[in-house]
């Protein structure tokens, strides 16, 4: 999942061609000073903290400037902040337009019906997650046919604009499912879409584009997502991580399992903190590439609970092995380990030879990992 | 017959030179399954593990009957290995291959429908019925012949869970691993009619976890339309909502898909919920007794 | 039954507000039809000839049960009319509309037969079943009730034709006239199972043109699946090679299509040949004769 | 149906990236000297006449060049002859290339699957006609899916392709299928398709675009076809119209009437020659129109023949009586009448009052058209 910020999903809709207000990207106060006199951005301006969390708004990082210095101050109070973990570093400064009506639009995927699915709601300009139900319409477009001219249609009705807008909103409509279907995006939305006069405008962009067809859009792999730097550095090996409060790290492979080695730790009162997917890998230097991750991290302990199927259990007492002996001291972790599966009693062997146990049940397992981390919780 | 695999299903492993494709090919056939062809595109002529491999799906199915194929391309090309069996004339696709955009998938389940081909998966672990056949990479020592249906959207822990129920000396007639992506080709209500009209099972465990709204729908039909018993179990109620925790269906969104939501859905349907998968088998028990079919 | 619709068939006519979609519908009230709606974006709220019109299908079909449409809707937007109709649960459409790139008519055709939905035409007269139902153009005045069924890829020569039967004082149980453009959304080979099954036809006379490869199926079909009489009658025995003689279903190229290979295929296949229209009538009561079944 | 000439269909390739000889479009002889001259296009060079019709090589419409004074001296002999009745106006004058071997590759519509199909052979360079069946493969392809790599590679197979004219075919399959669908054609075909060194080049375009099509792309409009002077006219019309060998001219509603029309004429003698199919028209001046253009081209006799449907008997009697009214005295026509169908009274009653009968019977009908035209042809 890559999220785009705001200015580059705008930059995606002007390739489109869907009208967006006047603007550019300025990475100092000094460069949105002078984009404002000369007159590429015209006053007054807005000044939006480019980052990927939401609540801009409210959280102070978007802000309005009528005159050339204030645009500069308003950079400069900008891009010195951290909006909610996040360094700001970038800005999209805009003119300010004189908008009427704010509608919201978006496709997505409606997993049930295997569809995508145009959502669109009068109630432009706040959370989607806030507006009434009844007030969205949900459409949903079959991919072998397109947006049709009667979903279009119905999108309009629902929204009861005027003649121009509604003109405007037909051809925004045929670009948005555009950018969803070429450019293989999981979600793509306009909140709000603002009435300017006779015609709509994006005032805002939200783009994501699906991970899993990297392969046909190398244009999106640079680009940063909301990663903590130990996640980054486990995207780079190819290892799903993820890193929140808690203390017990978790190694395992596959989602399922990895939440309910989760669900089974929390009961027994631990606090897991540091989750790392081995998912199908079959490779032992990737499984000692993940505990060294891991070791990186500062557990206070560690449980490994793997059910071998494409990733055989050999593989993974072997690369454990490897990992024990190379973690400096410093970064030791009490380990409680659990093998089963595929090549079950080959891995069981490797561990014992390198006196690691495997304990067989994971209910005895939980507990045994809660009390090395130093007991329940309180 | 069991669930959409029996004694009679002639299996082709798409891509079966790869490194997967072989160690599974092994395992498929270790477990019984009738393994009749590979295909990969440049090898042909060639055999894996006594199996032999054509160029392309059309002339292994011209040449051995093929009805099933187990697919294991790299996801680039796994649209077109799809699309590839469908107009050969096979009508039953395991898809394991993980990382297929889901805009791919959507063009590859409707394209099914039209052609009346089903998808298992992406991304999952299969069908195993102990037995009779195997199409896709559920190891193989989890199971025994046994009359409780296992359903589910996880790859592992459906083997936990399965490994479970053979621990304590009961056995499965069909495990079907449908995977988690935000596309899948069969869903549980899509699943659920199947283990109704199965003569082998007796009792579903149904596997679900957080995310999407799967075992919600699934919990309105087994109220209205199944009439065997069910336990459930629903992974991920101490996950963090809005982080992924592995892969793309596991993520809370809007309030919906959560397990209070889907737990409580399942509990008035009439299914027996288990709080964590060791809990599962006892159950299993407990409603093979009262419905005295154990 | 008759063919495709009867007396419960529930019309819809898109398009309705149009020159041709207000005169047929006129005409199909006048036969006898239940053309019970009318849809035009805007139009919604207003009637014509008495059939309320509404703003789309999807309220049409709930409000009125229409089951089948009658789509007069100029060509640019007979793709979008026919997607509507479909998504709102119809599952006939004749589609009187010319023009229709061929392209367009490729995605409506496998989107209908992924929904299940059957298109007569398009650039085609329709059905007519006489005492029962018309969903199309045919002049009401050819018709008479009876044994006779006709099937045709022509529209003004199938008046023609079907007038002349009714003028020798015999009649037609359901004509279906299915157009001549390139891609046409039930051939003869579709259409017929349909005559084969319908109690009501007798003898069917199949009425085709140079160009295309549609009645060399057909013979083929009849010879093996076909057990009621045929008259077939293949207009452009004398058109010159290489030109289009008004539409682009007339055209005979790569020594394909010609009126000798039709005529030939249906004659082995044990059809009655009628060189010109005129001698069809008399084939017609012969063939009847022979059977028995006047 | 908007047929290409050579050298538009190749514009139209290269718009689609399918690799091409270098040369250009030239009108003069000394245009193309010129472009000798200047190393637009090298030499040793071939000059080929833009024309629609096939057997150019043979009919002399191609010839070589190795000076320039030669490239002008066989522009000149091009450009001023006439080949299989059409004026040949415009050359293409192209490098010459050091070419392997002969490909044929083809998109175009399999109307019994409704599928589009690939056609592909290892023999190019001739007629597609002459080649035998079983040295052509068909490959349908659906709509939904587009063209797939296992299709692709079934091309590939068949053609028996060494690896760098193969990696080439791959691109130019996949882009003659974007052209395909997206400049909705009817045919599009490369023959031949030759080897030149490690790679592909397209020597020939033959692209037909659907004319039914045409409010998507206004671009072909303007493209002249191979019509005669009234065919034309008619087009601009909106009649269609075809002037053959013979001296009966017919007027009918519906290309099956028509021909079946034609075929009783000729059973009994006749030797119609004109046509002109009113189609769904409902509008008298139409009517007129068609009998006006009828005149023009010198029919000895005509043939109304008309079946009422969409077109009803009174507006062709309508119409009809008002040409009558208007034919000049040097352009009149004896005229066998004969409508049927909707409004069937109110036509005979309308033609009558104008002193025109119209007889019952199609056999009648035409025998007395052959008699009005002089009798049947010996």
């Amino acid at each position: 999942m890559v999220k785009l910020a705001e200015w580059r999903g705008k930059e995606v809709f002007r390739r489109y061609g869907i009208p967006l207000p006047r603007g550019r990207v300025v990475r100092s106060p000094e460069e949105a000073r002078a984009a404002s006199e000369s007159g590429d951005v015209p006053l007054p301006g807005v000044l939006k903290a480019q980052v990927l969390t939401g609540g801009r708004g409210k959280g102070g990082a978007v802000r309005f400037a009528a005159t050339p210095a204030e645009v500069e101050e308003a950079a400069r109070g900008i891009l010195g902040m951290e909006f909610k973990g996040e360094q700001v570093r970038e800005l999209l400064f805009e003119e300010k337009l004189a908008i009427g009506r704010e509608l919201y639009v978006a496709l997505t995927l409606d997993r049930s019906q295997r569809l995508p699915v145009l959502m669109v709601s009068p109630h432009g300009g706040m959370e989607i997650e806030s507006v009434d139900a009844s007030e969205i319409v949900r459409i949903p477009i079959h991919p072998f046919v397109g947006l049709s001219g009667y979903e279009r249609r119905r999108a309009l009705r629902f929204l009861g604009l005027p003649p121009g807008p509604a003109k405007s909103m037909e051809g925004i409509l045929d670009r948005l499912w555009r950018v969803f279907l070429h450019e293989d995006a999981e979600l793509v939305e306009i909140n709000p879409l603002a009435v300017v006069g006779d015609s709509l405008v994006a005032l805002d962009s939200k783009v994501i584009i699906e991970d899993d067809a990297s392969f046909r859009h190398p244009e999106y792999a640079e680009i940063p997502d909301d990663r903590t730097a130990l996640e980054e550095v486990a995207r780079e090996k190819g290892i799903a991580f993820v890193q929140l409060e808690g203390n017990i790290g978790v190694i395992a492979n596959g989602a399922g399992l990895t939440m309910a080695t989760l669900d089974v730790l929390q009961q027994f009162g631990g606090r897991p903190g540091i989750f790392l997917d081995l998912g199908g890998t079959d490779n032992p230097a990737q499984v000692t590439e993940a505990f060294l991750l891991m070791a990186r991290a500062h557990p206070t302990a560690v449980f490994l609970n793997v059910f071998g199927g494409v990733t055989r259990c050999d593989t993974v007492a072997t690369g454990l092995v490897e990992a024990m002996r190379r973690v400096p001291a410093a970064e030791r972790f009490p380990l409680v380990a659990r093998i089963r599966g595929n090549n079950e009693a080959e891995g069981i062997r490797i561990l014992q030879e390198a006196g690691i146990t495997s304990l067989r049940q994971l209910e005895e397992s939980a507990r045994a990992v809660v009390a090395a981390a130093g007991g329940p919780a309180a | 017959m069991s669930v959409l695999i029996d004694t009679d299903t002639r299996v082709l492993v798409q891509g079966i030179t790869g490194h997967q494709g072989t160690v599974h090919t092994r395992n498929m056939l270790d477990f019984g399954a009738r393994v009749v062809a590979g295909a990969t595109p440049g090898k042909g002529g060639t055999s894996v593990e006594g199996v032999p491999v054509f160029d392309t799906v059309e002339e292994a199915v011209a040449r051995t009957g093929a009805n099933a194929t187990c697919i294991f391309v790299p996801a680039p090309f796994a649209r077109d290995a799809f699309v590839e069996a469908v107009d050969a004339g096979v009508r039953l696709a395991v898809i394991v291959t993980e990382h297929i955009p889901f805009h791919d998938m959507l063009t590859m389940y409707h394209y099914g429908r039209l052609k009346g081909a089903r998808i298992i998966g992406p991304n999952c672990p299969g069908i195993a019925a102990p037995g009779r056949s195997k199409v896709g990479i559920i190891p193989n020592v989890v199971f025994r012949p046994g009359r409780v249906g296992v359903v589910s959207r996880s790859g592992t822990l459906t083997y936990e869970i399965v490994s479970g129920i053979k621990d304590v000396g009961l056995g499965q007639s069909t495990c079907l691993g449908l995977g988690g992506d935000p596309v899948v080709g069969t869903s549980f209500v899509d699943a659920l009619p199947l283990f109704e009209e199965d003569p082998e099972t007796s009792l579903l465990v149904l596997v679900g976890e957080i995310g999407g709204s799967a075992e919600e729908e699934a919990a309105e039909y087994i109220r209205h339309h199944f009439h065997k018993p069910v336990v459930a179990y629903i992974a991920g109620r101490s996950a963090p909502p809005g982080k992924r925790m592995g892969h793309a269906g596991a993520i809370i969104a809007r309030g919906r898909g959560t397990a209070e939501s889907k737990i409580a859905a399942l509990q008035a349907a009439g299914a027996r919920i288990a709080r964590f998968p060791y809990e599962i088998p006892e159950l299993v028990r407990e409603a093979l007794a009262d419905a005295g079919t154990r």
